[in-house]
């Protein structure tokens, strides 16, 4: 599977061996100057496919690319190196409805928890990385809106928001619509079976739905 | 763990070490710790509750979940324990929540008990999933725990070079309006027809000697000059007037301001 | 040549890739645990071996070894990146007075402007390769004075100073016009220049020009 790696390949390596921040197919063009992006892309599928079985991987995450060491030799590398940012519970909650609902704003953030979401919290996360603020939804009010960063993905080491364990399964069942649209949905469902019309969804309806929804 | 990922049999603080509060006590015997710090809210609490039941949260039984905080809350106020109000207004809406469940539906109000009921058990199944995600995203391969990156890069330079730009013609345009801007200034007046008062006054008096009747000072100028020469006339032949006037041999005449000035000769 | 690399094999990678130094041999074998130092070393020469042919390699220097990125790789760590700008009024016009007075102090290229010259000025042209220091003027102070290059020669498509035209010359070309209108055209240039904000230098210098050259 490995034969020596042509001049591009081994340029590619030295890059991103010494680059200080993961880099894009078009900032990695750009650097060597006479590049198509195209060649680039081949070239480092090519070193993934190599360094795949290595104690050194070559990964994409959001877009951009880095080495970092295999993730099953952790073991030899963490006794010292215990250098991760300790979440909150309320930290890593809103990390992930922020990760699984985005954009999204403080408002749903908080319907979805059933709970004020302190000032602090949102901070940690944009401090980390990990957050930012995405623009702000045209509603009144106009509240800003929240997403992930691609520092994000390439600390979790996701590829793309694609990679977010188990997205798919929560996307499938509804468990990423609001409350609203799934009770709506099961109501249209069940439309024959519970054929009582007294039972028709009002959107107004939130309010009495539920005290802890602020 | 159910295929759709809603049961919470797998004890979730087992998977990371990120997790802290409630889920990471034990929890097999049911004894919840009496205090409300470690819980999100009361959605929270209700989820920990619901947990409890050990089935999935699509058939967990509100009755008894509401029973279950109910009776929490009431155990927690015996311990006088400080109660957050958002605990206190949750257990109002549950038992009103509850005893509308038990009403027979045709004396519900609206929106049914069985409504809300189902609305509250969206909100947990929703609660659920994120908290389980949440746990699933700490448990990567996350950067600095489990994988790490070059410890020290030699990083990247891009040196810029300007490379100016100057031309031929820019240069030795350049040096000819050094050349120009900083040359010694010659001022020259240009040459232009004039009438001198001497002249003027020679042609007026001659004129003057022709007739006793008054004159436009204009019909003294020469008639076919050049726009320049009869301004210069104008301006000669009026000082010339003047002159003539002081010296008593001519008198002068307007009858407005800025009208018409005539003059005719004084006779010896 | 490449086979699978083993357990040991990949450690080391991650250990070293890792490393904020380069490691001895004994401090591999402590890391690692239980690993013999002879059987690092082995190690070590498959991993330098494997790495010869690529863009990094993994190397020893006084007993202690480490990842760096092949030698003939050098150059995509450091880029030059050449921006093209126009040389300013200031610029334009002190070069000319050197090209046609050369070799000519400052004192002198400033009492030829009109005007007081920045330094910053002479470095441009300096670092544009079109000037040269020339020696110092044996007179009191003993100024340097400057004098025009190959380079700028060959830039300007000159085969010698001698090429440029003559006062005469440029009274017939009108580029002896008066001085109001070369003046104004003087400013309108400068106005331009000024907007450039790298050019603060030149930016300063034409400042001062108006008050003296009026």
């Amino acid at each position: 599977m490995s034969t020596r790696p042509d001049d591009l390949q081994r340029a590619l390596e030295a890059t991103l061996f010494a680059a200080e921040e993961p880099m894009s197919v078009e900032a990695l063009a750009g650097h060597l100057g006479d590049a198509e992006p195209a060649e680039v892309r081949a070239a480092l599928q090519v070193l993934a496919a190599h360094y795949e079985e290595r104690g050194v991987q070559l990964v994409e995450r959001g877009k951009r690319w880095h080495f970092q060491t295999a993730p099953d030799c952790a073991h030899v590398l963490r006794r010292e190196r215990e250098q991760v940012r300790r979440l909150s519970r309320a930290g890593t909650e809103v990390l992930a409805i922020i990760a699984y609902h985005e954009p999204v704003s403080r408002a749903e953030i908080e319907s979805i928890r059933g709970v004020q979401t302190s000032g602090g919290t949102l901070d940690v996360l944009m401090e980390a990385g990990w957050v930012r603020v995405a623009g702000r939804r045209e509603t009144p009010g106009r509240p800003a809106i929240y997403a992930t960063t691609p520092e994000f993905l390439q600390h979790f080491g996701l590829s793309s928001r694609r990679d977010l364990p188990g997205i798919d399964e929560l996307r499938a069942t509804g468990l990423l619509d609001p409350v609203d649209d799934a009770y709506e949905a099961m109501m249209t469902d069940e439309g024959e079976v519970d054929a009582d019309p007294d039972n028709s969804p009002q959107g107004l309806e939130n309010k009495k739905d539920f005290p802890a929804s602020v | 763990m159910s295929a759709d990922g809603l049961m919470f049999d797998a004890p979730v603080a087992d998977e990371t070490d990120d997790w802290s509060g409630p889920a990471s006590a034990p929890a097999d015997d049911g004894a919840l710790y009496l205090e409300l710090d470690g819980w999100e809210g009361p959605l929270d609490l209700l989820l920990d509750l619901a947990r409890r039941q050990k089935v999935d949260l699509r058939s967990i039984s509100i009755l008894s979940l509401v029973d279950q905080y109910l009776d929490y809350i009431d155990r927690a106020e015996a311990l006088r324990l400080e109660m957050a109000a958002d605990y206190l207004v949750m257990a109002a809406w549950l038992a009103y929540l509850k005893s509308s469940l038990l009403l027979p539906k045709e004396e519900q109000d609206e929106p049914s008990a069985e409504e809300l009921a189902l609305r509250l058990q969206l909100r947990l199944q929703r609660l659920g999933a994120m908290r389980e995600s949440a746990a699933r995203l700490m448990a990567r391969d996350r950067i600095g725990r489990d994988v790490f990156l070059r410890g020290a890069p030699e990083g990247l330079r891009i040196d810029r070079k300007t490379q100016w730009k100057c031309d031929w013609y820019g240069l030795v345009q350049a040096y000819g309006q050094v050349k120009a801007r900083t040359a010694p200034a010659i001022h020259m007046v240009r040459e232009r027809p004039v009438m001198t008062l001497e002249s003027a006054l020679d042609r007026v008096s001659a004129m003057l000697g022709v007739t006793l009747d008054w004159m436009a000072l204009e019909e003294f100028l020469p008639p076919h000059a050049e726009p320049g020469l009869r301004r210069s006339a104008l301006a000669s032949s009026f000082v010339a007037a003047l002159e003539l006037a002081r010296l008593g041999k001519a008198e002068i005449e307007q009858e407005a301001t800025f009208g018409p000035m005539r003059l005719r000769r004084i006779p010896a």
